[in-house]
C-alpha cells in the first residue's frame, strides 16, 4: 500500500503573508532516512515554511500530503508521528524539567516515568537542573529541555526550526550526532539553521527558500 | 557594640543563642497561659452587663493587641533587611507572618462569637471589624507573595515592600474606633488614663498579653531556626551541624 | 488538566472571591436589609467578573510559551483540548467559587434556604461560564488589548446566566420557587456544552496560525 | 507614556465600565429606590475592579518582550519610570472612567448633586488606585498566577479608597456634606504619590534581577 | 582625572543563584578600544555576568566600577553611556520598528526623527519591513530591530548577550562590521556567543565563565 511508506511531500505550495508572497510552486518529497535542509536568509520564509508542514497554518495554494494523504484527512496519525520545534520552546516556566516533559507525553497520549524523562534529561546534559522551575534556567538549558521532550516524542519526522540556536559547541555536536543516529534509523528530519550543521555521511538535501536575488535584497 | 550587633546577626551565632532561648520562651508561655486562663474563667467576676460571654475578652483583646503588634515587628524587620540587607532580618520577619495570620484570625474569630451575643450579628461592617479583616488579608497576601517567589532574595525583599506598603493599615485597625463612632468598644486600656475596668480583669488580660508575647517568640525563633537550616545549607557550618 | 496543578491557585481564588464579594458591603454600607436584598446579585456578578478575571490567563501563557501550539500538534482532536481548557478553568474557578459560596451568602445575611439555591444555581451556572469563556479566550487570543476586548466579546454571552442565576436565588426568597430558572440555566448548560468547545477549538486553529 | 498610544483601548475601557454597571441592575432588579442605594457602592466597586482588570497588563507585557529591562537602563531615575506607568494606566483606565461615570449616575437614578460628587471622588481616588496598583503590578511581576495575586496583594489597600470614595456620595445624598470624605480621599492621594512611585521603583528593580 | 577615563572594570566578583554559586573572583579591567569576549557552556553563568554588568542585578560579592565609580553611584551616566541586548529583544510587537527605535530614542532621553530611524534600519536591511508590526516579523528580523536600536543609542560600552542568534549570514558579517567598527573608533564591547565569530584585526580578549570542569559536567 502507497499510504503506508512513510513520505512527506508537498505539492506547488505557495505562501503568502499580508499582500506579500513568500514562495510559491514549491515542491518536494522526503523519504525515510532523509533529511530536508531548508535555506534561506532572514525573513525569506523558512519558519513559514515548516508552519505550512506540521499543519498549524494553511497555504493560499497547494497541498502537504503524509503518506500520500493530505494533512487535513490525516491529522490524528501525523501528529502522532511528527514532532516540531519552532523558535518557541513550548516548555512551562512554572514546571521543572521532568514535569516538562511528563506534561507534554501525557498531552499527547503517551506515559513517561520519571527515571526515563530524567535520563532524557541527564543524556541532554542537564542532570544539575532537573528539580529547577524552568523559568531560571538559562537560555540555552531551556532549548535542550525543548530537545529532550523530543526525544521522548519517539516521533519519526522531526521539524525543527533553528534547533541550533543558544546551545554551545558540546550542544552543536550533541545534536549532530542524535540527528545523525534518527537519519540513519530511518527517520526523517526537517530543519533551518543559519549556523554551519555537520552532517555528512548522512542524506540530507536541500531546499532554497526566496529567491537568491531577494536574499540579497532583504540583508 | 556594633561589632556586637553585627556578631548576632549572623546566622550561625544566632542559630546558637536562639536555640538555648526557645524551650524558656516557650515554657513560660505554657506556664502564663495556664495561670490567665485561670484568673479570666474562674478569679474574675461576672459582668454586671454582659454576663459570662465577656470572659472571651482575655482571648480576644491579647490575639487583637499581637495581631498588631506583630505586624509592625515585621514591618521594622523588613525595613531593616531593605536598609541594611542584613539576611537575617528577612527571617525574621517571614518566621513572624504566620503567627501574626493566626492571631488576627483568632480575634476575628472570638470577635464573631462575642458579636452574636452582643450585637446581635456575627459580622457587622464596622470600621474596626473591617479593618482588622484587611490586615488578615495583607498577611495572607504577604505569605502568598513570598510562596509564589521562587528565589528566596527576590522574595525576601518583595515581601518586605508588601509589608511596608501594608503597615498603614495598623494605626488605622488601632485608631478607627476614634475616629469613626463604631458599634466597637474604645479602648479601655491606655498608657495615660487610669484602666476603667476591675483590677482583675486587667490582671487576668495582661498575663494572656504576655503569654501570647512569650509564644510568638518561641514559635519566631523556631521558625527562624528552620529558616537559618534551609537557606545556609551549603554553609560549612550547617553542614558541620548536620553530620554531628 | 495543567492548571489544576497549582496548588497554590486554589487558596488564593477563594479568597479573591472573598474580598471582591466583600468589596459591596463596604461600599454601599452596612445596613443589613439591603444587603440582604441585592446579596444574590452581587454573588452572581462577583462570579462573573472572577470568572473574566481569570479567563485571560486561561491561554495566553501556553501561546506565549508555545506549548499551545505544541498541544494543537498532539493527536488528541482540537475539541478535546477545548472542553480540557474549560475544564480546567471551570476547576481551579469554579469549584472554590461553590465551596466558599455559603460564607458569602451569611455575609449578605441570606436564608439557609437560598443559599442552598445559590449554590445549586452556580453549580449549573459557572460551568457555562467557563465554556462560553474559553471560546471568548481563543477568539482574542494574541491580539493587543485582549483583556479588554475578551470582556467586551464575552459579557454580553454572561448576561443571561447572570439573570437567569440571580434570578432563581430571588425566587427562592420570595417562595415562589427556583424551579423554572435553574431548569432553564440547566438548558442553557447543554447547549453551550454541545457548542462551545467546537467553536473553541475552531478559534485557537485561527489564532494559532 | 506608552500605553497611551493605543487607542483602541481607550473605548474598550470606557465600554467595559458600563457593561459592568449595567450588569447590577440585571442581577439585583429594577426598583429604582435600591437602585439608587447601592448606586454609588456599585459605581466605585466597578471602578476598583476595572483597574485590577487592566492591572495585569500595565507592565507584564514590557516585562516579557524585555523593554522593562531596556527603560530600567535609561539614564531616568526607575521612580519616574513608576511614576509614569501609573500615570499611563490612569490616563487609559481613570480617564474613560470619569468621562463616562455621569452615565452610570443616571442608569442608578442619582440625584444632579450627587453624581458631581461621584465624578469628584473618582478625579480624586482613581489616581490612587493607579499609583497603589503600580506597586502590586511591580510586585506580581513575572510570577505564577500573578494576576489572581494581584488582586489579593492589592485589593486591602484599595478598601479604604472605596470606602471614602462611595462614602463622599453617600453623604452628599444624605445631604451631611461630602468635603470630610472628600479631603481624607485628598490627603490619601497625596500620601500615595509620595510613596508609591518609590515602593514600585524599588519593586520593579527587585523583580527585573 | 582618573574617572573620566572610560574604564569598565571588575573586582572579586561573585554570583550566586539559589544556592548554587555560579561563579567567584571575577576580575577585568576593560578600556575604550578593546572587546571582551566572555566564554562559557550553557548554563555557566554569562547571562548573569552580563547582567551584572549592566547594573540589573547585584552581585553576591565585590563590585563592578565604570569610569571608577560604583555602578550604584553612577547608574545615570553609566546608563547614558552604555546599551545592552540581552535574549529578549526589548522591542514592542504592537509597534513597527520606525516607532520602536523612536520609542527607545525617547525614553533615553533623546530624539530620533523617522528619516535617521529609517537609515539604521536600512541599513540592517529591514528595508522591506519598515511599516509592518514587528509581531509578524520573523525571528531574524526582529534581532536585527533590536540592533538598530543599539546603534541609534550611540552608546561607548555595547553589552551583548548572544548577538548572532537568529541571524543569517550576511547578518552575522553585518553585525561583525558594525563591532569591528565600533571597537577600532575607540567603544568599547563584552559579549557573549556560541557562534564562531571574526573579529580579527581589533583588540579582543577573553573571559572564561565556569570552570572547564563543571563544562564537561553541564554538558
Ligand atoms: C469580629 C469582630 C471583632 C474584631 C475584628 C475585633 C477587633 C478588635 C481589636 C483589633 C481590638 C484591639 C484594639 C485596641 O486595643 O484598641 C479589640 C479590642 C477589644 N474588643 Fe474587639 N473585635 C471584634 C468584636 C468584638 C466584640 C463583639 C466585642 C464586645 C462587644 C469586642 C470588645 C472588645 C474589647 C472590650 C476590646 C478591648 C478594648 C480595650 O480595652 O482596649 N470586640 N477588638
Ligand atoms: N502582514 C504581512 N505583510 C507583509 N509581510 C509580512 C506580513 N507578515 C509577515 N510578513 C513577512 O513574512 C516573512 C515571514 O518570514 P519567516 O518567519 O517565515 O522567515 P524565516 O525565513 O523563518 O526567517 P528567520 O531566519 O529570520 O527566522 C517575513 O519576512 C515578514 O516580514
Ligand atoms: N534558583 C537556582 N538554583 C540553582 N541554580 C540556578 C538557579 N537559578 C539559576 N540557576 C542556574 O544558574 C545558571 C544561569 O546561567 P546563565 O543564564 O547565566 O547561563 P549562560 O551562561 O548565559 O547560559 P546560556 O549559554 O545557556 O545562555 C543556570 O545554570 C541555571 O541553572
Ligand atoms: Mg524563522
Ligand atoms: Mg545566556
Amino acid at each position: 500500500m502507497s499510504e503506508s511508506v512513510a513520505t512527506l511531500s508537498f505539492h506547488d505550495l505557495r505562501c503568502t503573508r499580508g499582500e506579500r508572497e513568500l514562495f510559491s510552486g514549491m515542491n518536494f518529497t522526503l523519504q525515510g532516512g532523509e533529511a530536508l535542509l531548508i535555506q534561506g536568509g532572514n525573513g525569506q520564509g523558512k519558519t513559514s515554511l515548516l508552519r505550512l508542514l506540521t499543519g498549524l497554518s494553511q497555504p493560499a495554494e497547494g497541498e502537504v500530503r503524509w503518506r500520500g494523504v493530505k494533512l487535513d484527512k490525516t491529522s490524528e496519525t501525523y501528529h502522532r508521528e511528527m514532532a516540531y520545534i519552532g523558535h518557541l520552546n513550548g516548555i512551562k516556566d512554572d514546571l521543572t524539567p521532568i514535569e516538562n516533559l511528563r506534561l507534554a507525553s501525557q498531552l499527547a497520549g503517551r506515559t513517561l516515568n520519571e527515571t526515563q524523562a530524567e535520563e532524557r534529561l541527564v543524556q541532554l546534559g542537564l542532570g544539575r537542573c532537573l528539580d529547577l522551575p524552568c523559568r531560571v534556567l538559562s537560555f540555552g538549558q531551556r532549548r535542550r529541555v525543548a530537545l529532550a521532550s523530543l526525544l521522548c516524542s519517539n516521533a519519526l519526522l522531526w521539524i525543527l526550526d533553528e534547533p541550533l540556536t543558544g546551545l554551545d559547541v558540546h550542544g552543536v555536536a550533541l545534536l549532530e550526532n542524535l540527528l545523525k543516529a534518527h537519519i540513519d534509523g530511518g527517520g526523517m528530519a526537517v530543519l533551518t539553521t543559519h549556523q554551519p550543521i555537520s552532517l555528512e555521511g548522512s542524506n540530507i538535501r536541500t531546499l532554497h527558500v526566496g529567491s537568491p536575488a531577494q536574499t540579497s535584497l532583504a540583508s | 557594640m556594633a561589632i556586637n550587633l553585627y556578631y548576632y546577626a549572623s546566622p550561625a551565632t544566632f542559630y546558637q543563642l536562639s536555640g538555648k532561648l526557645i524551650p524558656w520562651f516557650g515554657w513560660s508561655a505554657v506556664i502564663l497561659t495556664v495561670i490567665g486562663l485561670y484568673i479570666g474563667f474562674f478569679m474574675a467576676p461576672t459582668d454586671f452587663q454582659q454576663g459570662e460571654a465577656y470572659r472571651i475578652i482575655f482571648i480576644h483583646v491579647p490575639a487583637a493587641w499581637m495581631s498588631m503588634f506583630i505586624y509592625l515587628v515585621m514591618a521594622f524587620w523588613g525595613a531593616i533587611g531593605l536598609a541594611f540587607k542584613t539576611r537575617l532580618s528577612f527571617m525574621m520577619s517571614r518566621a513572624l507572618a504566620p503567627t501574626g495570620a493566626l492571631f488576627t484570625f483568632i480575634a476575628l474569630w472570638t470577635g464573631a462569637l462575642w458579636g452574636k451575643p452582643m450585637w446581635g450579628a456575627w459580622w457587622v461592617w464596622d470600621a474596626r471589624l473591617t479593618s482588622e479583616l484587611i490586615l488578615l488579608f495583607l498577611y495572607i497576601g504577604i505569605m502568598a507573595l513570598w510562596a509564589a517567589i521562587d528565589d528566596p532574595q527576590r522574595g525576601d525583599r518583595a515581601g518586605a515592600l508588601l509589608t511596608l506598603v501594608g503597615a498603614i493599615n495598623v494605626p488605622i485597625i488601632y485608631f478607627s474606633v476614634k475616629w469613626w463612632n463604631t458599634l466597637h468598644q474604645g479602648a479601655s486600656v491606655s498608657l495615660t488614663k487610669a484602666p476603667s475596668m476591675a483590677k482583675i480583669m486587667l490582671i487576668g488580660m495582661l498575663v494572656m498579653a504576655i503569654a501570647a508575647w512569650l509564644y510568638t517568640i518561641a514559635v519566631a525563633l523556631y521558625r527562624v531556626r528552620t529558616l537559618i537550616l534551609e537557606r545556609e545549607r551549603n554553609t560549612d557550618w550547617v553542614k558541620a551541624l548536620v553530620e554531628k | 488538566m495543567l492548571a489544576a496543578r497549582r496548588r497554590g491557585d486554589w487558596l488564593t481564588s477563594q479568597f479573591f472571591f472573598v474580598m471582591v464579594a466583600s468589596m459591596f458591603p463596604l461600599g454601599i454600607g452596612p445596613d443589613p436589609v439591603t444587603l440582604k436584598l441585592i446579596g444574590p446579585g452581587v454573588v452572581w456578578v462577583s462570579a462573573l467578573l472572577a470568572s473574566l478575571l481569570s479567563l485571560p490567563r486561561l491561554l495566553a501563557e501556553d501561546y506565549r510559551d508555545g506549548s499551545l501550539e505544541q498541544m494543537l500538534l498532539t493527536p488528541q482532536p482540537p475539541v478535546l483540548l477545548a472542553l480540557g481548557k474549560s475544564l480546567a478553568h471551570w476547576l481551579i474557578y469554579g469549584i472554590p467559587l461553590l465551596i466558599i459560596s455559603p460564607i458569602l451568602g451569611i455575609q449578605f445575611a441570606l436564608p439557609a434556604e437560598a443559599i442552598a439555591v445559590l449554590m445549586l444555581s452556580l453549580l449549573i451556572g459557572t460551568p457555562i461560564l467557563s465554556l462560553l469563556g474559553s471560546v471568548g479566550a481563543a477568539l482574542t487570543l494574541g491580539l493587543r488589548g485582549s483583556g479588554v476586548l475578551l470582556t467586551l466579546l464575552i459579557l454580553p454571552l454572561y448576561v443571561p446566566v447572570l439573570i437567569f442565576g440571580a434570578g432563581a436565588v430571588d425566587a427562592a426568597m420570595a417562595g415562589t420557587g427556583a424551579e423554572s430558572h435553574l431548569s432553564l440555566l440547566g438548558a442553557i448548560l447543554v447547549l453551550t456544552l454541545l457548542v462551545a468547545p467546537w467553536i473553541a477549538a475552531a478559534a485557537l486553529k485561527v489564532s494559532i496560525e
